[in-house]
């Protein structure tokens, strides 16, 4: 039995099953939908099966067409990258129920393969140990993203999304000029050679420093944040709950891959710039999220204040940092993901979204006001939550490197999280003065999201198994940072 | 100096150029011929120093063949979305300051 | 003597940064788009000097011309070619956008962007003429394993053997760039084009040519310069010429049939790639003895696909939809 | 074989003198028509004397066939398209210029 599920090429199933359902539904939309939530369930499968070859057998080096690097490419799967396609897996299948009530006929025909090719560029992405690969599977990501962004009509979708593409293809120019760069000194774009091959040099230094602020400008930190609210705050909700659970996620896990082998360890003033920007998007982005009137321009902030989390990371710099940033990056994902859901099932309700004018909803949609709370509190850092695990283990590696102030930050960021969530849950209660039009939302949308909000509290519950996981193959290193 | 060195400088005069008419001009079409001008950059980079030696490498070569036709796409798709923006703003701009 | 090649080299690397600057300052957009053009020719040029002519058909096909046809075409559709004002001289608002200290935070803005520019443009200078001289290549690893590609053209095998991969997924690029162009809907009709016969006449001349000249790149491909991306621009080139002349694809063909040929060459290429796979190897590792008819199998159908795509991104709208007509 | 490279150089020479003349054409004359005229009259003239010139540094009956192809196709598309730009620009309005 294991021997017949150790001879199947899952990585290649992972990365492939997501594009072949995408052709498929590319050539027979009336089918769309059976053929997508098969396809979703076939790369869930694959995962499944990747997850047990990896937590059988270790970390895995895949060298496609049999050649090896530095000629062919290399794909390569151990903790950290699994870790990302699992999760990339549990918010797509919830995502893709959700769609499935979501889109009418007409609209499901174009979102559908657009989200297989997305999902596809993802699980590439997690999978790639090749720089240059790399790139394609952003640009795959990001013209995927732009086009279901605009999948909402109107002016400012359109907008967003155009702003969206730009930043998007600058960004990944910034990276491929690194690209260059690279390949030039090492004479490989493999990560495992180059970083064998790379010295601390300058040329090694700048081509660095532009792969990492092109991918933070794809990971929208602050001040690189301009485009994300709009962007995520008008696209279609699913879409919202990809772009600000995934799509963002996937140039942040470049850049910790980078960070971890590629660049030179003497990166203190790099690590605390970073640990800084990240701090500051965490005070910016929950302010921002408190001014907001409209709920899913808060949300679209609050994950400006999120990805602030991940970056203090960087400062720290030891193992329990970065199980615990790579923990919020797990939480977040589901937690915010759920919250999109949310909003779009109180914006298909009332046909808006304004925060004050939300009506007593907690009488009539009680299953969405419990999600929107339970991914609150994940969100805020409350136990039991994955959250608050997360939290947790930022604040032992900051005291543990002696960098108490960033354990000030935490406490401070999770308490102005918690203002925004209880204003918004307090206006879920209260009536308001105009009346609303309703409309029914179907169950799948509320169970989806449902479901992916007690995930998100069951992360803090039972967070031994994926903090086992993340550990396969030492992506962080072999434990000298404690 | 040889050439290829040369072409390469050339290569990172392109993409500063370009970056910084991304970033003043306003117009979405000026913006988009000037991210394929960047990439242009970038491109010229990756082929002029890979002729250093007296064997040319073709993995460049292929990278950049691969490269143009990733710009094509984006150039296509980017082009499409300015029309409509244009369709729905009557301006083919992004909006200054984005409506609450 | 020596000397002669680098001042032609100079003057070539000079002309294009110059083009560049022209390009991206001009007022008028029609101008800018035909810069550009220019700027593609030269980049093709600037290729055969660098000894990648792979690299030059594919920017003369597609980076002047196809994308040179595509900026030309929405630049019509943007500002409609009746109101010369707007298309022959500065754009009536854009008058004020380069000279503008409003937009982007003023003139001191401006100023502070430039010299930040400069920084830029100093710094990545010094990177690249700081790196060793002797590229540290993959020249040796591609010439040493070409034999085992099944082709000998070495820049065909890094596309279609050694990174098939790298190629797999840019072809899923071009398929999804298509898929979200017509995901936009309709976009304004392109204006009416000229009726006359001469543009008919010229598309049924070239049409037969450009499609043998596409065969005939594939065909060398394995061997010279050429290959799929490059035979599949011609074909798209021949699409939009005929798109110009006001040929249209029949309704009966613009559903699944055009939509198969669409995906042909990213299935096929994932097929062939599982494929082997199935038969006891890697992803995408073709055997070395077939791997020749292997390869030109995956380039012919992607070639149909390459050209088809870039056809209709050109047409913009899905065909059979009521812009498409 | 050095009176056939003479003659090659000088044929490049003479096509290098028709583009130049042909530029300059397009860029003095005072209206689109005469400048059309100017560049596809020149520029045919001075890629057949080149087209000429290569073909006897040629090494093979082939290169010269596909030299050959290449000036024609030229003038092909160089006659049309200065046909449709000369169309396009009377459907606008624009009257010939007039000493």
């Amino acid at each position: 039995m294991s021997a017949l599920i150790f001879s199947i090429h899952w990585q290649v199933m992972v990365i492939l099953l997501p594009l072949a359902g995408a052709i498929a539904c590319f050539l027979w939309p009336r089918r769309a939908v059976l053929l997508a939530l098969s396809c979703a369930l076939g790369t869930t499968i694959a995962v499944i099966g990747l997850s047990w070859l990896v937590v059988v057998e270790g970390a895995q080096r895949y060298a496609v067409g049999g050649w090896g690097a530095p000629l062919g490419i290399d794909l390569y799967v151990d903790g950290l990258s699994l870790l990302m396609l699992i999760v990339t897996s549990v918010v797509g299948v919830a995502i893709s129920i959700y769609a499935n009530g979501y889109f009418d006929r007409s609209r499901a025909g174009e979102f559908w393969p657009l989200w297989l090719f997305l999902w596809g560029a993802l699980n590439a992405l997690f999978l790639s140990a090749d720089i240059f690969n790399l790139y394609i599977t952003l640009e795959l990501l990001g013209l995927a993203a732009v086009a279901l962004v605009a999948l909402a009509k109107g002016a400012q979708p359109l907008s967003s999304a155009m702003r969206y593409l730009l930043v998007t293809l600058l960004g990944s120019l910034l990276f491929l000029l690194g690209v260059a760069l690279l390949y030039h000194s090492a004479g490989s774009v493999d990560i495992a050679i180059l970083a064998e091959r790379l010295t601390a040099s300058s040329v090694v230094w700048i081509a660095l420093g532009l792969m990492v602020v092109g991918l933070l400008l794809k990971t929208a930190l602050f001040p690189l944040h301009f485009w994300l609210p709009q962007a995520h705050a008008s696209a279609p909700a699913p879409v919202s709950a990809l772009l600000s659970a995934l799509v963002v996620k996937a140039s942040f896990y470049i850049l910790i891959r980078l960070w971890l082998e590629i660049v030179p360890s003497n990166n203190f003033v790099l690590g605390q710039l970073l640990g800084l920007l990240g701090a500051a998007a965490l005070l910016w982005g929950n302010l921002q999220a408190l001014r907001q009137r409209r709920l899913k321009m808060l949300i679209a902030y609050s994950t400006v204040a999120q990805l602030g989390y991940l970056f203090l990371a960087f400062p720290l710099a030891n193992i329990i940092g970065w199980t615990g940033a790579l923990y919020m990056l797990l939480s977040h994902a589901i937690a915010k993901a759920a919250m999109f859901m949310a909003a779009g099932n109180i914006l298909r309700f009332g046909g808006h979204d304004s925060i004050t004018d939300l009506d007593r909803i907690v009488q009539r949609l009680p299953l969405t006001v419990t999600t929107f709370a339970l991914a609150g509190v994940s969100i805020m850092g409350l136990p039991p939550s994955g959250g608050f695990v997360a939290k947790w283990l930022l604040l032992e590696a900051a005291i543990r490197s002696a960098q108490w102030w960033w354990g000030v930050v935490l406490v401070l960021g999770g308490l102005l999280s918690a203002v925004w969530v209880f204003k918004v849950l307090g206006h879920a209660f209260t009536p308001s003065t105009v009346p609303h039009e309703v409309r029914a939302v179907p169950a799948s949308m509320e169970w989806s999201a449902l479901a992916l909000a007690l995930m998100a509290i069951a992360l803090g519950l039972f967070s031994s198994w994926p903090l086992a996981l993340m550990m396969i193959g030492r992506p962080f290193g072999d434990g000298g940072g404690l | 100096m040889t050439s290829p060195l040369l072409f390469a400088l050339v290569g990172i005069g392109l993409f500063t150029l370009g970056l910084y008419a991304v970033i003043v001009h306003p117009h979405l079409l000026r913006k988009i011929l000037a991210v394929n001008v960047m990439g242009s950059g970038v491109f010229l980079l990756l082929v002029a120093l890979a002729k250093r030696s007296n064997s040319v490498d073709p993995v460049p070569h292929a990278m950049v063949i691969t490269g143009i036709v990733v710009a094509i796409s984006a150039t296509a798709l980017a082009v499409t979305l300015m029309l409509r923006v244009k369709d729905e703003t009557g301006r083919a701009k992004l909006p200054e300051t984005p409506p609450e | 003597m020596t000397l002669l090649p680098l001042i032609f080299d100079g003057v070539l690397g000079f002309t294009l940064l110059w083009l560049a600057w022209q390009l991206l300052g001009s007022l008028a957009l029609f101008r800018a788009i035909v810069l550009f053009i220019a700027f593609g020719l030269l980049m093709a040029l600037i290729w055969v000097r660098l000894d990648a002519p792979d690299v030059a058909l594919a920017e003369a096909a597609i980076g002047a011309g196809l994308t040179g046809a595509l900026l030309l075409a929405a630049l019509a559709r943007v500002e409609p070619p009746g109101d010369e004002t707007a298309n022959l001289h500065p754009e009536k608002d854009g008058q004020g956008d380069i000279v503008s200290v409003t937009e982007g935070g003023g003139l001191p803005f401006r100023r502070w962007l430039v010299a930040l520019h400069l920084v830029l443009a100093c710094g990545l200078g010094y990177a690249v003429l700081s790196l060793p001289s002797a590229a540290p290549g993959l020249s040796e690893a591609v010439a040493n394993n070409l034999a085992l590609s099944g082709v000998s053209n070495p820049v065909t095998a890094v596309l279609l053997n050694f990174r098939a991969y790298d190629t797999l997924l840019e072809m899923g690029v071009l398929l999804l760039a298509l898929l979200a162009v017509w995901s936009l809907g309709r976009t304004p009709d392109a204006p009416a084009p000229a009726a006359g016969g001469v543009l008919a006449l010229l598309a049924r001349l070239l049409t037969p040519l450009l499609l043998l000249v596409a065969g005939y790149l594939l065909w060398v491909g394995g061997r010279a310069p050429g290959g799929a991306f490059q035979a599949g621009s011609l074909l798209g080139a021949a699409g939009v010429l005929l798109v110009l002349a006001g040929w249209r694809l029949g309704r009966r063909f613009a559903q699944l049939p055009l939509r198969i040929t669409l995906v042909v060459g990213l299935a096929l290429f994932m097929a062939v790639g599982l494929s082997v796979m199935l038969a006891g190897g890697r992803f995408l590792a073709y055997p070395p003895a077939s791997a020749g008819g292997l390869i030109l199998l995956i380039e012919a159908a992607a070639t149909l696909s390459i050209g088809m795509i870039l056809a209709a991104l050109f047409l913009g709208s899905r065909p059979g939809s009521r812009g498409g007509q | 074989m050095a009176i056939g490279e003479l003659l090659s150089i000088l044929l490049l020479l003479a096509g290098a003198v028709f583009f130049f003349a042909g530029t300059l054409g397009l860029l003095r004359f005072p209206d689109i028509y005469t400048r059309l005229h100017a560049l596809t009259k020149a520029d045919n003239v001075g890629l057949g004397l080149m087209v000429a010139g290569l073909a006897l540094q040629a090494d093979s009956m082939a290169a010269v066939g596909k030299l050959t192809v290449i000036w024609l196709l030229v003038l092909l598309a160089g006659a049309s398209v200065a046909h449709l730009i000369a169309a396009a620009a009377r459907q606008r309005g624009i009257v010939p210029w007039k000493r």
